[in-house]
């Protein structure tokens, strides 16, 4: 098929936003349908590209088009193992999140047209293959957020929009300034074209010029090692905040806790993958010595936001917050499945089917919490749209009077808490076996996460549900059918993925035995790197 | 002692910092659109010059002298037409109270 | 021509100091004529015959008029600024940036060697000369330059023309 | 292949079927509205009746037949769950004796539990959901014993986990129930974690979860090769794994000193205590023990068995300890079920594969009896769970007691009943192992026929002392609406709560048989393990059990039966004699009190630890650099407004507000600020790169 199916995945919301933007403020109705249908219409094509797709492939429906000439830049689009379950994502989570606020009243048009260039930009930073649009569309993730959480916040929402936004933009500073070096060293922003120079030393030998022509300008010593090594924390900075990694995910319990209900369904389900997709598809390829050499301190910080995570959402009373804190905890779980994909373990027997493992683990988990958080950031919505608190202590024995409610509510919380048979368990299964053999410490430490998770999620269960009824929520009513729609939908998914992951792993498994075999063909660069 | 590209350079210099001196000290928009000509003029005193010393079987130092005056006129017809629009807004000239810029 | 640059160079320092000090508009104009003049000078003295010329029709005859006019339309002809500011805080902190400024200009061009070059006393370019160069190689700056002007043409007369509409 | 084991095959690959059909089940049920409580009952127990049906075929199929009795039947079925890398992760059933036995025993208990319960939960509202928790409960524990994947088993383990979870806060409106279900779900978790580490482990050095394959590279049939390599702790891999798969069975088997949820986990209704607590659920640690045995033995140097054993012993004897000073009916028997838990533990701790199995099978058969009938006598009494108010109850609920007293009698071990034969030949494999374990052992033994006595005389001799007492406290009772009949004089229960009752009660006289010694030769043994050697019986351990149970019996006869409690008010006749010990029994051993103090509380202070660290630690650290931000800002202002403009400007730049601080000092909108900044930033650079 020649038709540019990810230009039009990515841009059909665009069209969306620009139809809304032409009609009248007060046509609520069909600006959300405008909006819902411009999203779906991402989500069919999406799904057709998911027929076509071939696992086994590499990258597919690449587009690529000159585009800048003079800067060497091209527009080009593509999708892999890697991309192809986020862009998925997106086009489920997004629709379902507009959906969630189908009651909307205040700001309707904004509230959709925002939300409508979030998606471009999420499904853009996807499939994007060159740093200076993927840069672009990274930071369109960001502007409609900080808008979101500004005006339809709640109380310090402009303590908690303005963090975000600070936190993230300086991340992805020091990012800017890693590419222009490598910019400036190679002329070029193509990620497969860095991914290769990378894995054949060509990127460090430019940087080398470059570095020789900076020491005769400036007459100071440079370093290239250090520069990489720069460089590479200064992109891990970017991705680390997005993601969030411990101790750089504070902004996230506030955003997440302000922000509207469907902002925060997006924000836990997608956004936050971006950050670990860029390790995936930049860090990764582009720095892969770099990785490898700080993989002790990369796999600490892993462990830590899954262990600290977990005790601090023990700690909340907010219920939103602790969500929110799990989604630190998950996410660490996926980082150590990747940072334990690219440990060098050579002792370990059948070493690239344990990182296979920790690797698919990994994207699974991605996939998995951006499924269950976006259900629990949901549900955190409809009962606080009901009683008006967020405060653990004010509920109390509400199975009693919404038990469909509670129901939903009970098995998300174990897909969040990875219960076998829902989604949660397949991927944390996979990242623990991988990461056992290759990294056993880590998982080790990682573990004691598992139990504290179990022990704040049903700590929240029990406050939330069980125990006796509040009086205060005698008269709530129940789910309404468009909830308990999106809380199906989703847990369809839940259920899917845990009884049958094998379709998800069949998307991702042949791109990871790719990342995993650039890391095992050269073990010597390896080797040299490691101190 | 024989007079050098340097002699230019350094009056033009002292010209540039005394029309500066007054585009940062006076309050009168019109002073310091004066002050903004005679910085103006004290670089293209520099291009003539450096055509003189140095780059005299170029045309470039003085074509580009050309435009320089010719944007420079222009600036300053612009610049005296905000002037007067803005006087006519305030009923006054003072820069220091044209502060709808503020951040 | 050393005395003659001395000369020129008092009277333009003199124009562009009094312009910038005195505290009557007319007055300060009229410095500035003065700075204009001795511009035109150094042209002259220069051997670039072609822009002491210009110097004065544009500057001395257009430039000037206009600031006189602008004068006129804004106040009182021989309008005063108010209070005598020198020695006030902004005063000196203007005065000492301008100094700063001086002093590293200046100290540029103490170091830069092409600064002690003299003079070769080439010849004046003829106007022709000039004329050619613009419609030729430099053709398309040149109607870049048009452009400007027409812009700035019809921008003056926007804004003069905003209040009459206004007022309408 | 024989036509024998192609039936066999055949079989195995419908082995899924066993808890396919309460899957489905649950399924169904999970969509019905709370009204449709005929179907849902009809639903569960039809279905549980197929997996009975199934089972028992599958059982018949591994009975020993003809002259291949001296090898284990067993057959297989393995297919692919996924695949990741250029592996795949399979997923299989097994049929074996083990399994079969186990499943047979699941499926008939579990029913006839099931059929009790729809007399005991007739009232609930919530009868469906009910319903629909037990056969997802059914259907996982049958899966976790079909599984010939570690990892299935890991995950009917955690299922069977959920539902006990579910069970337990069935009656979730009350906090004790609330916190009880959170208790027993993390409790289990803490030992899943040892278990999980096994099961990494055994992956990462076999390279497969699953138990038995055609190729002989199952996980199981490795484990003499794993028996060699080296561990952690001095001891083999295997034993390394071993221990840690057992941890997890310490959690679901609630061996001390995780044994903590299952006394709380009474919360939950009786039915529920019988199929979770009692018969099936707890028996998924010692069948799992059982099912990974070849780990557990494959080094004999290993001090995993010793451990195991010892584990055992203490729960066994530290249970019995507690129930001794309960006064909860279903409390003692709960303890009881930890004890005899001990017990099998125990057994395959002294290398008695089959004895513990073979009490896990007697013993699930009169546990159910025992949980059920004080299901029938709670129901009876109208929600009445404390022994004190009980009394005289064989006059008014007659088959109930005789059940009752069937199933007590088994427990305490008294010949010719089933748990007579069982305990029995647990002494034996702990005596030829251990001599001090098998004194303790002998010692929990006379506990346990002592307490089991105290409790008959308390809740079915004297007299009715319930109508004494004025209402009681609503927290042991499920249901308000029986609140008025509380003083109504006892009865008998309905027909669908006792038959299970009498059903269970056959068995539990006649179910020991098929294991003893003296009848062709210990038929369980040559079923279960033909491979091994039967253990050399010991006269001596046969006496003196009899002696300890009939010692046990008679004491309780004396302090309880001779004199019964006349009030409800009258403190235990024990509390006399053993003074303040009786109180720490009663408040068992306040290993609760405890946790509380250390394990609970250091976990809650971590959580409010690193709830601070974020909000001072991480959080200061921004607010810092902001801060910092901010006063170079004012910095700034203080030179851009202080020094280089007018000292005395005017309140126009007052209104700067927010973040907008930071900047917004020097965007005054005024021109000559801006072009100060520029000339100054000019000259700066300049300056820099002159006197760089």
């Amino acid at each position: 098929m020649n038709a540019p199916i990810l230009s039009l995945i990515t841009f059909a919301p665009f069209v969306g936003a620009l139809v809304v933007l032409a009609l009248p403020k007060e046509a609520d109705r069909a600006i959300k349908w405008v909006a819902l249908v411009s999203s779906l219409i991402s989500s069919v094509l999406a799904v057709i590209a998911l027929a076509q797709f071939d696992p086994a492939g590499g990258l597919q429906f690449v587009e690529r088009v000159r585009w800048i000439p003079a800067l060497n830049v091209d527009y080009h689009l593509g999708v892999d193992g890697l991309s192809m379950g986020m862009v998925l994502l997106t086009a489920l989570i997004t629709p379902l999140a507009l959906l969630a606020h189908w009651k909307l009243i205040e700001g309707v048009k904004l509230f959709f047209v925002l939300f409508l260039f979030l998606q471009v930009g999420m499904f853009g930073v996807f499939t994007a293959l060159n740093f200076f649009h993927w840069f672009i569309f990274w930071e369109i993730g960001l502007i409609p957020m900080f808008f979101l959480i500004r005006i339809w916040g709640a109380e310090e929402r402009h303590y908690a929009s303005l963090k975000f936004f600070l936190y993230t933009l300086a991340g992805s500073l020091g990012m800017l300034l890693a590419f222009a070096f490598i910019y400036l060293a190679t002329e070029n922003f193509d990620f497969v074209a860095l991914q290769q120079q990378a894995a054949s030393g060509e990127l460090r030998r430019a940087l080398g010029v470059l570095v020789t022509d900076i020491e005769r300008v400036t007459g100071s010593e440079w370093d290239v090692g250090t520069l990489l090594n720069v460089m590479f924390w200064a992109t891990f900075l970017g991705f680390a905040i997005k993601v969030p990694i411990w101790p750089f995910h504070t902004w996230l319990p506030d955003a997440h806790t302000q922000a509207p209900t469907g902002g925060s369904m997006v924000l836990a389900a997608i956004l936050l993958k971006m950050g670990v997709y860029g390790f995936l598809r930049i860090v990764l390829p582009i720095f892969p010595d770099q990785v490898v050499a700080n993989l002790t301190p990369l796999l600490l910080l892993a462990v830590a936001s899954v262990v600290l995570g977990a005790f601090a959402a023990l700690a909340q009373n907010d219920f939103k917050r602790l969500v929110a804190y799990s989604s630190v905890n998950h996410m660490g779980y996926a980082m150590l499945g990747i940072f334990a994909a690219v440990a060098f373990a050579p002792d370990v027997k059948d070493v690239v089917n344990e990182k296979a493992a920790a690797l698919n683990g990994a994207i699974l988990q991605m996939f998995n919490h951006g499924i269950s958080s976006a259900a629990l950031f949901f549900l955190v919505g409809v009962v606080y749209e009901r009683t008006h608190t967020r405060q653990l202590d004010e509920y109390g024995g509400l199975r009693k009077v919404l038990p469909i409610y509670a129901g939903v509510l009970g098995i998300s919380m174990f897909s969040s808490l990875g219960l076998p048979g829902l989604n949660g368990f397949v991927g944390e299964f996979l990242v623990f076996k991988g990461a056992f053999p290759v990294v056993p410490w880590a998982a080790m430490l990682s573990l004691i996460g598992l139990v504290v998770t179990a022990v704040f999620l049903l700590q929240m269960m029990q406050k939330v549900c069980f125990g006796p009824l509040n009086p205060r929520w005698a008269e709530l009513p129940d789910m309404t059918g468009r909830e308990l729609f999106i809380g199906a939908v989703l847990m369809l998914f839940m259920f899917g993925i845990g009884i049958y992951p094998q379709p998800m792993l069949a998307l991702s498994n042949d791109a990871a035995l790719w990342l995993i075999g650039m890391f095992e063909q050269r073990p010597d660069a390896v080797l040299t790197m490691v101190p | 002692m024989t007079l050098t590209l340097g002699h230019y350079l350094g009056m033009s210099a002292i010209l540039f910092a005394i029309g500066l001196a007054g585009a940062l000290t006076r309050r009168n928009a019109i002073n310091v659109l004066m002050s903004i000509e005679i910085m103006f003029n004290a670089g293209i005193l520099n291009l003539i010059a450096a055509w003189h010393f140095r780059y005299f079987e170029s045309l470039t130092p003085q074509l580009f002298a050309v435009f320089a005056v010719t944007i420079a006129a222009a600036e300053s017809a612009l610049g005296l037409a905000l002037v007067i629009a803005v006087y006519r807004h305030y009923r006054s000239v003072n820069v220091e109270e044209m502060t709808a810029l503020r951040g | 021509m050393t005395t003659a640059f001395w000369i020129i160079t008092i009277v333009t320092l003199l124009g562009a100091l009094l312009a910038v000090t005195l505290r009557n508009l007319v007055h300060c104009v009229l410095s500035l004529i003065l700075f204009f003049l001795g511009i035109a000078g150094h042209y002259f003295l220069l051997r670039a015959d072609f822009f002491g010329t210009v110097q004065i029709l544009i500057y001395i005859g257009a430039v000037a008029v206009l600031i006189l006019f602008a004068i006129m339309l804004t106040r009182n002809v021989t309008g005063e600024e108010g209070p005598r500011e020198i020695l006030g805080m902004k005063w000196w902190s203007g005065a000492v940036i301008a100094a700063l400024v001086a002093g590293v200009l200046l100290h540029a061009v103490r170091r830069d060697a092409t600064a002690a070059v003299a003079s070769s006393a080439p010849k004046p370019l003829s106007v022709a000369d000039l004329g050619r160069a613009l419609v030729g190689d430099w053709v398309v700056p040149f109607e870049g330059m048009a452009v400007l002007l027409t812009a700035a043409l019809i921008g003056a007369v926007v804004i003069a023309l905003e209040e009459v509409q206004r007022r309408r | 292949m024989s036509d024998h084991a192609q039936h066999l095959q055949q079989l195995a690959a419908q082995q899924w079927l066993i808890p396919f059909f309460p899957l489905v089940a649950a399924a169904i049920q999970s969509l019905l509205p709370r009204s449709a409580r005929r179907l849902s009952a009809t639903l569960t127990i039809l279905a549980m009746g197929m997996s009975c049906l199934l089972a028992a075929r599958a059982f018949w199929a591994t009975l020993p037949v003809g002259e291949q009795h001296d090898e284990v039947a067993r057959a297989f079925f393995n297919f692919t769950w996924f695949r990741f890398g250029t592996t795949a992760l399979e997923f299989g059933f097994i049929l074996d004796p083990l399994t079969a036995g186990m499943a047979l025993m699941v499926a008939f208990v579990g029913f006839w539990i099931f059929v009790n319960a729809t007399g005991y939960m007739a009232e609930d509202e919530n009868f469906t959901r009910f319903f629909c928790f037990l056969s997802l409960f059914a259907a996982s524990m049958l899966g976790l014993v079909v599984a010939n994947n570690l990892l299935l088993l890991f995950m009917c383990w955690e299922l069977v986990g959920l539902c006990s979870y579910l069970l337990i806060g069935f009656w979730y409106f009350k906090p004790s129930a609330a916190a009880a279900m959170k208790k027993a779900f993390i409790t289990t978790r803490v030992g899943d974690i040892g278990f999980f580490i096994g099961i990494l482990m055994l992956y990462q050095h076999t390279g497969t979860l699953t138990l038995y394959n055609a190729e002989g590279t199952g996980a199981l049939q490795q484990a003499g090769s794993l028996g060699q390599l080296a561990g952690w702790w001095g001891l083999s891999l295997a034993g390394t794994i071993a221990l840690m798969l057992f941890i997890g069975a310490m959690g679901k088997s609630a061996q001390f000193p995780l044994h903590v949820w299952l006394p709380d986990a009474m919360e939950g209704p009786t039915p529920v205590s019988a199929l979770i607590h009692a018969a099936t659920m707890v028996a998924a640690g010692v069948f799992m023990v059982g099912r990974m045995f070849a780990l557990f033995t494959a080094n004999a140097g290993d001090w995993v068995m010793d451990f195991v054993m010892w584990i055992g012993c203490i729960t066994a004897l530290f249970s019995a300890t507690i129930a001794v000073a309960q006064f909860d009916i279903k409390r003692v028997l709960a303890y009881s079920t930890c004890s005899q838990l001990g017990f099998m533990m125990m057994a395959l701790g002294a290398g008695g594969l089959v004895a513990g199995q073979f009490h896990l099978l007697t013993h699930a058969f009169f546990k159910a009896l025992l949980f059920l009938g004080s299901g029938c006598v709670i129901i009876g009494t109208h929600h009445e769970q404390d022994m004190r108010r009980m009394g005289g109850l064989r006059k008014y609920m007659p088959i109930t007691f005789w059940c009752y007293l069937v199933g007590m009698l088994a427990l305490a071990g008294v010949p010719p009943f089933a748990g007579f034969f069982s305990k029995d030949e647990i002494l034996v494999a702990t005596y030829h192992h251990n001599k001090l374990a098998w004194v303790l052992a002998t010692a929990a033994a006379f506990l346990t026929a002592f307490y089991m006595t105290r409790q008959m005389f308390m809740v079915f001799g004297g007299t009715w002392r319930g109508g004494q007492h004025d209402a009681h406290g609503n927290e042991t009772t499920g249901h308000d609406e029986h609140h008025g009949h509380a003083h109504h004089e006892p009865h008998e229960v309905s027909w669908n709560m006792w038959l299970p009752l009498v059903v269970l009660s056959v068995f539990a006289v006649f179910m020991g048989w098929l294991g003893t010694p003296w009848l062709a030769g210990n038929l369980f043994h040559h079923y279960l393990a033909p491979e091994m050697p039967a253990p050399e019986h010991a006269n001596i351990v046969v006496v003196l059990s009899v002696v300890v149970g009939a010692a046990g019996i008679l004491l309780g006869w004396l302090i309880y039966g001779r004199r019964p409690m006349q009030h409800a008010a009258e403190p235990d006749p024990l509390a006399g004699t053993l003074g303040g010990l009786f109180t720490v029994l009663n408040r068992k051993w306040y290993v609760d009190e405890l946790y509380e103090a250390t394990i609970v509380r250091a976990t809650q202070a971590l959580g409010t630890l690193f709830r601070a660290v974020d909000k001072l630690v991480v959080d200061g650290i921004l607010h810092a650099i902001a801060w910092i931000w901010w006063g170079v800002s004012q910095l700034f202002r203080w030179i851009g407004d202080e020094l280089i403009i007018n000292g005395g400007f005017d309140a126009g730049c007052e209104s700067v507000r927010g973040g907008g601080r930071l900047l917004a000092r020097l965007q005054n909108g005024r021109v000559q600020t801006y072009l100060r900044v520029m000339a100054l930033g000019a000259v700066v650079l300049v300056a820099i790169y002159f006197f760089r």
